[in-house]
Formats: structure tokens, C-alpha cells, sequence
């Protein structure tokens, strides 16, 4: 069973900025866009771009996004050679050891990888929101006959702290790259989505291993020491949509893009965004319903007012609640008269009568999670009527009529 | 687990939906947005814990097999029972014959060859969400050979058959519309059958070549055969007809029917689509509507069922309808009492008005 | 992946296999143990990489959906693509008409909606381990409109139709049995299309009533198209009938035959049952057999085919045989040169010999 | 989504007495009677009780594991609610923690059960060799009232003290347990195999994983606490053919017993055994063949002579070699006239041209693992022709000619 590229997704990772949104759940597993979760992108992606071997390492809580891949159906990718296979850590006669790092995380499962014996391993991560043929890249990679290639996109100056940042030259050939640099020298980041030719790969992820001062990363380690050995390391240019939904506000702000059409094309019939559904009836507007600039999906009960807002399914919003520029999640309920503006409502809450969410200034549930603006209600939370939330708080626990 | 086996008759038989089963059979017919009528009963049957149901077809199957594939989304892709197709026994129809004769003759192999004792025998064309485990329960303590679910109605119609029970609901007689008898309990078409029971009058139909279901399964075996009824008393109605589709269609707007046929406990399960969530524009204005995914609004729409992929452009008018999936309307196009059928599309401006009474069906594909 | 789908004609049409077609189409007749005939023309298909496939059939085609299901096996259960069952338009069968015409009619619909370009159009009888990704390559890089798979053979058949090429491999004529010239390039069943083409050739045969597939689908448009041969070298039978069946049975006894069919890379897949590995018990004597899972063996078997399932009990004496699944070979009994179909039970001491030229064959659940 | 019975099977352990076995597979996922696994068993009997929930605990090199349960299909067990699920340790907020025992393994999923608020858990050990139909057993329970039922099965006196060793009063209540006694009180074993109410067990295993002194183990902990607390424990008696295959001795005989039919009953038609298939063709006998008191499967070529065998799928047995007494494991190959007895080949093995297994006194290779005149050719390993290997030797690097 020889394949030429297999894809790997990282997805242990907590992703503890999205704060109460991954205490039960991986970051990969984190709802978006009213049906989808932040995995369906990366394994739409591998499905459509002909990729049908695909490990997903996963280390956090890791039941809910297992239980979601399950066979891979959804994806298209349960297949008899091949597939999607989810890796966690594991025992070996000897010992047992965490994913240190994410190279270490690859290394771990080199003998998986080697199965497939496949002449290149893609390495992806599983928390950016980006529709992507990566047989491009492959074909990119082959092309300039690279040791490694790495996808890069445009940021902005300002923004280009956070990232990885590459310069290349003409012929797209990387000329250094720097981990989360403080003086910048160019705004051209990865995205973190790598092609390696599997034999070099291997070498180097042996070595790293062998170095007891590397953090195991790709970014820190694995790429400066190739640069470092002048590999042919090449730069694959991206100009698509290509967000990390890594912090509340970003996720809301994705969230907010596609309803502004300023995201992925959801609407593009040869690269349809794949998911599981959850398969309710039809959603049912009443006659007291206001709803406009706004994403809803199925088994909604809908009797208010609703704009620019993102409507997950089985959700309930009575007569005379009013939300906007909102992302309300899974079963959530907004009762009669509650006003929210700028929160996300994860899956199940209840926002009692008259409750107001993300409209006063108040700090009593302030978040260091929770920024520009944004407010945000841990799943499973019930407000009481008439309690009031304010702005950039994160409500882990029922907030009782009295409390404030 | 029940000592139970399923049997749908999905032929066409019953209906008469004309433009709407030109090119597929009547339980194929969308419903409800996002479903086929043809999921109400495979559903109860899974939700029945009923987990072996065979589905007897006659003919223009293709849209059903496609929908059915294994049987997965209802869970019954099974290797040990699940979902069986049984196609047509020889392609030649008997046109004077009922259809679900036919079908229970073909589907003789599959009866004598499944290990369980009952059967539940059911139409393919109502709109319920209904729990069969109970009636099978009550089929064997009454010691029954043959139970028929009948819904007690108002008054009589040219195209039913009425129950007849005695005060412990034995059957005692089948009734038409113009007998005198006052019975209105309506045959709904689910049966429970001791197997043995049915494949008995089945091979009987086919050797003396019995031409009625009703006749000749139910009524002349009043004697011969310990038959009951069972009442149903939640919603339920048939779709025999584009007066009955668009009926049933319009009770979905009523939160207590909707209720009872979507947030039981019990789901309606169908083969599910990616589809994206549904979008509203800025000019959208929608009430009382029931909307499935990937329909983008941005027009008017009042008292109508939206089916998955639907466009309804700015200045555009929906009411009283139903549109079957990846419908167009466009830009100031008016639509009042219509039932658009797959595909269709609806040019700018232009208009179409039907009544309640009489709605306009427009076929597949059509562009007005 | 390919730009191409697949489109399999599963009808009997070519072929006369009498008893075992009885009750199921020609394709669905069980094969070396524990395929089916189709498995061959299906995993082909997968093997090379052709994830969209039609199989369009014209009746008695309950076994086959039975063995087919969603795909699963042939990995052909997908979300976009996959296996798509295309049963006939019509139930009446025109019978005057080569089944192939009416088949490839009913997949017009199939054909245009997939947006690959090519097609390649297979029989469904043949044994053989074929990649067409590299007819369809060569069919590509040739710019023709049609390929024809054709296969070098000694002699002409009454049955069979041949292709005279041009050094360049362009068909210039179809050549059949009484025809002077001497061209034996068997024609084998293999197409590849581009899809246009096949799609307006179909449609001028439905226009005109045309009624043979070699006549009005190739022959008939040499001049008008470019068609060219493709010639298969390696081990390949068509079976018409029980004396080809019989044949292409005893060539699996063949180490070389065995191995081109089922040790090459590209794997013959079917519908695995769970069945326990065969036990041989202390009197089994086999040579030269191809013993399928689930058995018992305890007499002697020479030179047979033993599908899934089989009992060969003490003393019984199996030769130069192919007995299908799940009979039962009771003590003492001979059979020589016998196909049994499924589920025959041969009781203790009975004899059936034929010959090889002469192969006996016992219907299904017969017991003798 | 309520379940009355859900089951969890203990897959984590190594089984490290299979030696060489399971050096790269967990022992559940042991090749067993020339088409199985071990964790055949426990799934089979599930999915024909009617279990339809099942989550499998794993941890020690679960790959091959996990890849082989896949979607669950293959025993029915690839539900819309429920289904199969394959649980390994993970990360938490706070930290990562393997499973410590039995008992640890159930803690650490205790969300996972209560997803499906089930009512009662049963909870096996994925490697026993039995049929065995758990609905009785929850009948039992269930007419009892138990807190806890314990399967439990009578095996010889001097066995006793290898198992956890019960006494029962006339009523099926346990009045003793002790794991692994030295001077058993009778010779009434445990099977491992527990019904629980679940909210009991569920505060046992918390006021268990309070107790610092514990081992976390069911037999060691929770059942002697339940009984010391007057809990109502039953036995429920079971006859069939239970085995445990925790040696290389005890798989090898198991594995006879098949032949000898005194095992399970695999040809029973309500309890079929189900597995993955791993599809070839049917296997060929030539013309030199002689194959008496064995099973055979899919795949092979057979031209020598077998007696008294189990000979798994895709095995070639060239003319002239004689397997007596042999379990050969997929893809293995036995040259000409090479002669093995009372043998275990693993998985792709080679056996050179007139080598031995098996027959000659030698203790080169030696190992503690292997016992009762039982062989042990290690996955992969190449036999050099005319090379011969001792009885009761455990081989896991290729012999070259000229070794011995």
C-alpha cells in the first residue's frame, strides 16, 4: 500500500484562549459558522484535493472530536486503504509519553506514517478556517523539487508578531524564517501547513528527537535547522481566506466575515465545506420573526428579532428577544424580551426573560479571554430572567435572578 | 429486541399525484423541506426497534433507490437484517390488480425466509410519526392474528374503508361510504400480521388471483382470522392526492402538528445533504414559514414550506406554497397557493396564483 | 483521479447460462468460490481509480442489489460519486431490441449529469484483472473518440464480432464469423467513450429504434468517428455460457491463471459474509482445488472449485467440479464433472458424473 | 439518549507473557483461530446481546487495534445512537494521566458514560477466548437486584490460585472474593466480567480514586470494598468454553482446542463470530497437498503436508514441508521441506528451505515466554535455510545460515 502524500493533522492542541469554549472539547472541535466545526476544513480539504490517508493526532479531550470523525463518512474518507485514522498518545513497553511538541507529536507516529510508505507527508493544523487545494502544492512542491514546502500568506505588518514569518526570494525559495519575531522583516507568514519529502522528514524528526534542548515544534525547531543545512526549502503562495479562530474575538470575527461574505465560499459547488449533520426538521420561522443578514440552520424555532447573526441548529428564540451580531450555538434558548448583542452562546444556555447579554458595562464576570467587545456564555450556563451580563465577560456557571 | 420484521408497499397504488409521480412513486415525493414521504414510515419502523424491514417496490424506482441507498441514515445498514429493496417479482404489472397484492407476492421469499414471527405490513404515504412496538405489544397479549391501525375521523369519504369493532375492538366488518353503518374509523394502512398469518393469505391471493387489498387481505378474513383494531390517536394524515400533500403540507405550520411529528423523542431520520445554513439578506421578511438549509431568502415569504437549495431574490413573493428543493424565485416574482416541484425556475416579475382549494403544481425542472 | 466514469452493463443479454439464470442476472452467478461475475468488471473499475460508476441493469437484479448494496465493499459508498444502481426506464422490455441499447438509454440521464469526459462502457461477463486507466490514457493521448478492447485469438467464433485495424490500431472494419477476411481481434466488451459521443450515439439509437450494440453503436460509426483498438495480453474469458463458465472455472486451478487474476497489486474485491475458515478433518484428501472459507472437508476433492460454506463428508469423492455455496456433498456421494448451484444437497451414495465437455447442472436448493 | 446497558472493555494492557505477540499490538488485537482477533469475542457477544453502546479502553500501542474496530461495522456496531468507540488516556486543563488500573481506566470516562446515562455498565476484559450472551447475564441481575454481578465459572484446583477465586451462597451471593489467592477457598473463578448499577459504581470509583493506597483495580479494589460495605455482589454461574489466552502456552492450546472441538462454537448461527474480513481469494490446495485436522483460510497455497494446524490467511506451505501441531499466522511462508512442530509463526515470517521449528533440543534462543514445548517465530522474522530452532525458543531477529 504505497501513497504518494499522506496528510497529518495536528489537533491536540486546547486552545485555551477560546476559554470556556474548550474546556470540554479540543480546539478542532469548536463549532463554526452555524453547521461546521474548525476540523471540517482541514478534512474537507485533504478529501478534495484526491488526499484519502489522513492521521489526525489528537491529545486534549479528544472524545468529542473522535466521536465527530468517527469512520470519516462525513468526508468522504472511509476507505478501504486509507482513510482517517485518529492517533493519541500511546503506551509502548517501555513507557508512555505526551505529544511534547509538534514535531514530537509526528515522530510518535512515524510507524503509522510509514505503513503507507508514502513519498510525502503533508502536516497540517486543525484550527484555521481556509478552503485550500493542497494538490497544488504538492504539484508546487514536485515542481521546484523541494526538501520542504511552506504555505504563506500576506498579514498584516502590524499583526506579523504572532506568526512565523518567511522571507523567500524570486524563485520562492525561503531565505529565513523566524518564530513569532518582535522586529518583523517581512509581513509573509506560514500558515503552518507543510510538505515534506517523508524520508528527509523522518531524518530530521530523529535528530530533533535526539536534541534534548528543542521544543519538538515544527515552526521553533524543524525548519530554522533545515534552513540552518541549506535544504530547498520553498515558499507556496496563498491568497484565499485564512483565519486562526484562536482567540474568542477572532472566532467571533470569522463567524461575523461569512455573514459579510468576506470568508470562504461556502457556496462553491466543486469544493463544498463537508460535515456531519445533526439532522433535525426544517427550521421554522413565526409570525412575530424579524430576521435579516443572518445564517440559520435546522431545527430553529425562530419568533423574534435577529440580525447579523450566526443561528446554529435546534436553537430557540421567543417573541420579542432580540439578538444581534450574535453566534448563538446547539440547543441554545433566548426567552421572551431578552436583548443580546456582540456574545457567543455556546451550546444549551438559557438567557432568561428580559436578560439582557453583552449591552451594560459591568465587569463582574470580566475575562481575560474575552476582548473587543465580545461576550461570552459557557454551554450549558442558564441565566435567570432579568439578570443582566455585561460586555467582555465569559459566565462559566448559572447566573441566579439577584446575583448581578 | 422485537420478534418483528417490517414490510413497506411503496407502489402508487394509492395516490394520485399526478405531475408530482411522472418520474418517480409517490413515497419519493418531498415533504416537509427536507424529506421524502417514504421517511415517515421507515423511521417509525427504527424507531420501533424494528431493525429487519424489507421495502417492496413496483416501478420508476430510481429517485427511491438513490434516496434509500443502504439504509444507513436510518441505521439499518446492517449485516445481520437492516434494510432490504425488493424489487418488482416479474416486470410485468397487473394493472387490475391492487399493486400492494403484487408487492406482497414478491415479497413472499423475504417473509418466509426472516426467522422473526410478526410482521408490520404499512402504506408508504402517510405523514405521522407513529411507535409500532406498542401495537405489536398489544397484537400478541390480545392473542391477535391481524391488527389494522385505524384513526377515528369525522365523517365518511368516497376513497377510505372503515373499521367495524366490537366493544373490545375485534373487527366485525369493513365499511364503504355508502354503507348505512355510521362507523368512521378510518383504515389507515398499517397492519400487524402474525407471519405465518400472512404469507397464508398472500399464497391464497396469488392462487385465486385476488385483486383487492382491503377485500381480500382484510375483510374476507373477518371469520376465518382473529383481526382488531388499534387506535391511533396522534396526528396523522394521508397523502393520496395534491389536495391531501398540500394539507399535510400546511398543518406543519401549526406548532402542535409540528410538534408531534418533529420533537418527539422519536426523530424523523432521512438521508441528510450538505447543505450550507440557510441565509437571510437584508431584505427578508419571513413569517411563519417553515425554511430548510442552503436556501438563501431575501424576499417575502408567508405560510410556505422552503425546501433545501432554495433562491427567493429581493422582491420576490411566497405564500401559501410549497417549493421542492433548488427552486429559483426571482426578483419580483409573485407566487400564491403553488406547489413548485424540483428545479424549477420562476423568471423576474413574473406571477403565479392558485387558492388553497386548488393549488398549481408546477412539474420538475420547469422555467416559468 | 481520472476524468472518467464508469458505466457496467449488467444484462444477460450475451449470454445463456440456463438454470443459473434462472433466478438472477448473469452477472450475479457466483464465481470461483466467493465472487460474484460482476466483482471482476466493478474492482477494475476501482482498481483504476474510477470512483463514479453506473451499473445499469435490466431485471431480475434482487441478488445482485443484494450483493452490490451502496458499494461498500468495492469502496464505492461515497458522498460525491460512487456506485449508482440505474434500473430500466420502462418495465416493458423490448425484446426484439439488443438489451445493451436499452441499458445505455436508461443511463442518459447518469451520463449527463456527471461532469467527467470520458466513459468507459463495460460488459459484465468477463474474468479477467484489467486496468483501464491506461486504455484511457492511451485513448486520451490518441485523441479518439471511441477505443475498443479487443484481445488476439485463434480463431473466429460464431458469436463473436472482431475489429480489423489499420497499422496505426484505428478500426477499419468489424469483421464476424462468415466474413472472408481473417482478422481474429476478439471484441471483448471493453469501451472507452467520450462521453459526448457516447451520449449522442445513444440518443440517434433511441431516434431510430436501432437495435444492436456492435452494428449501431461501433460499426456503424467507423467512418464518422475515430476509433481505435486497445489489445488486452493478459488472461481474459467471456462467459456465454456453461461450457465458457466451466472453462474460465478450471482455468483457476491454473497457478498461472490464479495469479494474473488475484495475486496481481489490484485486488478482486466482493462482499465478504462472515464465514469460519474451512476445516479439513481427518479423511480430507484435495489436490488442484480452490476451496473458498466455511467448509468441511472430509472426503476427496480433485480438481474442483468448493465456494463458502460447502460440506464434503467422509467418504464423498468431488472431481473436475464446481460446487457454488453451501451445498452439502453427503457421505459416499460422487460427483464428477457437475456445477451444483447454491444450497444442493446431494445424499449419501448418489453418483452424478458428466464430462468435462459435458459439465452437468443442478439448479438451486435442488436435492438429489 | 438514555441506554439501560452499555458495556466498556479493558483493552489497554499489553499482555506482555504473549512475548514477541505483542511486542507491536495491544493483546486484544492478537490474531486468534485463523480469521479472529481476541477482541472478536467481546464485540461478537455484545452486538447479539443487544449492547449496542461500547467503549474501548486502550493504551498500550493501539494502532493496529483502533484501525481494526474502525467504523465498528463489522460487528454491527456502526450506530446512529451509539456504536463503538475507542477511549485512550488524554489531556485534561490540568494535566495528562495514563491509566492506572481497571478501575483508574473506567474514572477517567466516567463523561463518557454518563453521556448515555446508562443504568447499568458492564464492564469485560478484552482477552478472553468465550460466547456468551450478557442479556442472561443482566436478567440475572436484574431479578437479584444486585448493586453488582460477577460472572463466574468453576476451573481446576490447581489453577484456583491464578484467578479471583469467589464463594457464593445458596442465593448466588458472593460471601467471599479474593484475587489471586494462595490457599483459594474454592474453585469458583472470576471471569472479569462485572455488572454495575451505574451510579454506584460510579461513586465507588471516586471514593476509589480518593484512596491513595489503592491499586484502581476492580478485582484488587472495588469488589472487596463492595463487599466489606455489605453491597448486594451476585455471581452468575457460566459453562461454556471460557479461556484465557494471556500465554503463549494458553493461546497455542486454545487454538487446538478449536481443532479439537472443544471451544466455542463457531459454527453456531445465532452467534456467529463476527470480524474484518481481510479478503482474499479462496486459498489453493496443489497437487502435493496433504492437509488433515486443521482450518485453513483465505489466500493460502498449500502444496505440503499439514496436520493438526491452524493455518491463518495468505500462507504458503511449499511442497515437501510438514506443519504439525503449528499455528501459522498471516502471510507466513514455509519453504520446501522445511519441518515445524508445536510451533506459533507470526505474521509474514519466513521459514527457509529445509529449516526446523520445533524439533531439536536447543536453547539458543530461549525465553521465559515460551513454555510447554511451544515455538515462537516473532512477525517478520526470515528463518535462513537449514537453519533449525530449538523447542520452547522465542525468535525475534532474522537467523542467518551459520547461526544456530
Amino acid at each position: 500500500m504505497r501513497k504518494e502524500l499522506i496528510a497529518m493533522i495536528l489537533a491536540g492542541g486546547q486552545g485555551s484562549r477560546l476559554g470556556v469554549l474548550t474546556r470540554d472539547v479540543a480546539k478542532p472541535a469548536v463549532q463554526f459558522g452555524g453547521k461546521y466545526r474548525i476540523i471540517d476544513f482541514p478534512l474537507t480539504n485533504c478529501a478534495l484535493s484526491g488526499i484519502d490517508t489522513v492521521g489526525v493526532l489528537t491529545q486534549y479531550k479528544p472524545l468529542e472530536l473522535n466521536t465527530y470523525i468517527g469512520s470519516g463518512q462525513p468526508w468522504d474518507l472511509d476507505r478501504g486503504d486509507g482513510g482517517v485514522f485518529t492517533l493519541p498518545p500511546y503506551m509502548t513497553e517501555h513507557n508512555g509519553q505526551w505529544y511534547k511538541g509538534t514535531a514530537n507529536a509526528i515522530y510518535q507516529n512515524m510507524e503509522f506514517i510509514d505503513k503507507f510508505n508514502p513519498t510525502y507527508v503533508l502536516i497540517l493544523s486543525g484550527d484555521h478556517i481556509y478552503t485550500m487545494d493542497y494538490s497544488k502544492m504538492l504539484e508546487h512542491h514536485k515542481q521546484k523539487q523541494a526538501d520542504a514546502t511552506i504555505a504563506m500568506i500576506p498579514v498584516a505588518m502590524e499583526e506579523a508578531h504572532r506568526f512565523g514569518i518567511l522571507e523567500t526570494d524570486s524563485n520562492d525559495r525561503v531565505v529565513s524564517f523566524e518564530e513569532k519575531p518582535v522586529e518583523p522583516r517581512s509581513n509573509t507568514a506560514s500558515m503552518g501547513i507543510y510538505i515534506f519529502n517523508w524520508d528527509l522528514l523522518k531524518a530530521e524528526l530523529i535528530a530533533d528527537e535526539n536534541d534534548l534542548l528543542s521544543d519538538n515544534d515544527f515552526g521553533k525547531n524543524i525548519i530554522p535547522k533545515m534552513l540552518q543545512q541549506r535544504k530547498a526549502v520553498f515558499g507556496y503562495r496563498f491568497d484565499g481566506y485564512w483565519k486562526d479562530v484562536g482567540t474568542v474575538e477572532s472566532l467571533w470575527q470569522s463567524n461575523m466575515d461569512l455573514l459579510d461574505n468576506d470568508s470562504v465560499d461556502l457556496y462553491n459547488e466543486d469544493w463544498p465545506v463537508m460535515y456531519k449533520s445533526p439532522s433535525a426538521a426544517p427550521h421554522f420561522l413565526d409570525k412575530h420573526c424579524k430576521l435579516t443578514n443572518s445564517f440559520v440552520t435546522e431545527g430553529c424555532y425562530i419568533d423574534g428579532t435577529v440580525n447579523h447573526s450566526v443561528i446554529f441548529d435546534s436553537v430557540t428564540i421567543e417573541e420579542g428577544a432580540e439578538v444581534t451580531d450574535c453566534i448563538i450555538m446547539r440547543g441554545a434558548r433566548i426567552c421572551k424580551g431578552a436583548k443580546l448583542s456582540h456574545a457567543i452562546i455556546a451550546n444549551d444556555c438559557v438567557i432568561g426573560e428580559y436578560a439582557t447579554v453583552g449591552l451594560v458595562d459591568d465587569s463582574t464576570y470580566s475575562s481575560k479571554y474575552c476582548t473587543g467587545g465580545i461576550t461570552l456564555i459557557g454551554a450549558g450556563v442558564k441565566i435567570d430572567a432579568r439578570c443582566h451580563i455585561g460586555k467582555e465577560n465569559m459566565v462559566i456557571e448559572d447566573v441566579k435572578g439577584g446575583q448581578r | 429486541m422485537l420478534d418483528t420484521i417490517g414490510l413497506i408497499m411503496a407502489c402508487d397504488n394509492q395516490t394520485e399525484l399526478g405531475e408530482l409521480t411522472k418520474v418517480r412513486t409517490a413515497c419519493a415525493v418531498p415533504f416537509a423541506g427536507r424529506y421524502r414521504l417514504v421517511d415517515f414510515v421507515l423511521s417509525a419502523m427504527v424507531n420501533s426497534e424494528i431493525d429487519t424491514v424489507g421495502l417492496a417496490t413496483d416501478h420508476k424506482f430510481q429517485s427511491l433507490l438513490n434516496h434509500l441507498g443502504n439504509g444507513k441514515p436510518w441505521d439499518l445498514a446492517r449485516k445481520r437484517g437492516g434494510l432490504l429493496i425488493i424489487p418488482p417479482y416479474s416486470p410485468e404489472v397487473d394493472l387490475s390488480r391492487d399493486a400492494r397484492i403484487s408487492l406482497l407476492i414478491s415479497a413472499l421469499g423475504y417473509l418466509r425466509r426472516c426467522k422473526q414471527n410478526y410482521v408490520v405490513v404499512a402504506d408508504s404515504n402517510n405523514v405521522c410519526n407513529i411507535r409500532f412496538d406498542d401495537i405489536v405489544q398489544q397484537h400478541i397479549a390480545r392473542g391477535a392474528d391481524i391488527t389494522v391501525v385505524y384513526q377515528s375521523e369525522k365523517e365518511k369519504t368516497e376513497r377510505d374503508s372503515y373499521l367495524d369493532c366490537d366493544e373490545n375492538e375485534k373487527v366485525v366488518d369493513v365499511v364503504y361510504k355508502n354503507d348505512r353503518k355510521k362507523c368512521t374509523n378510518r383504515i389507515v394502512g398499517y397492519y400487524v400480521f402474525n407471519k405465518q398469518v400472512l404469507i397464508d393469505i398472500v399464497e391464497q391471493c396469488r392462487l385465486h388471483d385476488k385483486k383487492s387489498f382491503i377485500k381480500d387481505v382484510i375483510e374476507s378474513n373477518i371469520k376465518r382470522y382473529k383481526i382488531y383494531g388499534w387506535c391511533f390517536d396522534g396526528y396523522l394524515r394521508t397523502v393520496y392526492d395534491i389536495d391531501s400533500l398540500y394539507q399535510a403540507s400546511m398543518d406543519l405550520l401549526d406548532n402542535n402538528c409540528r410538534k408531534q411529528l418533529f420533537l418527539s423523542e422519536y426523530r424523523i431520520l432521512t438521508k441528510s445533504k450538505d447543505r450550507v445554513p440557510t441565509r437571510y439578506l437584508a431584505n427578508a421578511e419571513v413569517k411563519c414559514s417553515l425554511v430548510a438549509d442552503g436556501c438563501v431568502i431575501d424576499g417575502v415569504v408567508e405560510n410556505s414550506i422552503i425546501s433545501r437549495g432554495v433562491s427567493v431574490e429581493k422582491g420576490a413573493v411566497v405564500k401559501n406554497s410549497i417549493i421542492m428543493p433548488d427552486c429559483t424565485i426571482s426578483a419580483n416574482a409573485t407566487l400564491s397557493a403553488v406547489i413548485l416541484d424540483k428545479n424549477c425556475n420562476i423568471r423576474q416579475g413574473k406571477t403565479l396564483v392558485g387558492q388553497p382549494d386548488f393549488p398549481i403544481v408546477v412539474g420538475k425542472h420547469r422555467t416559468i
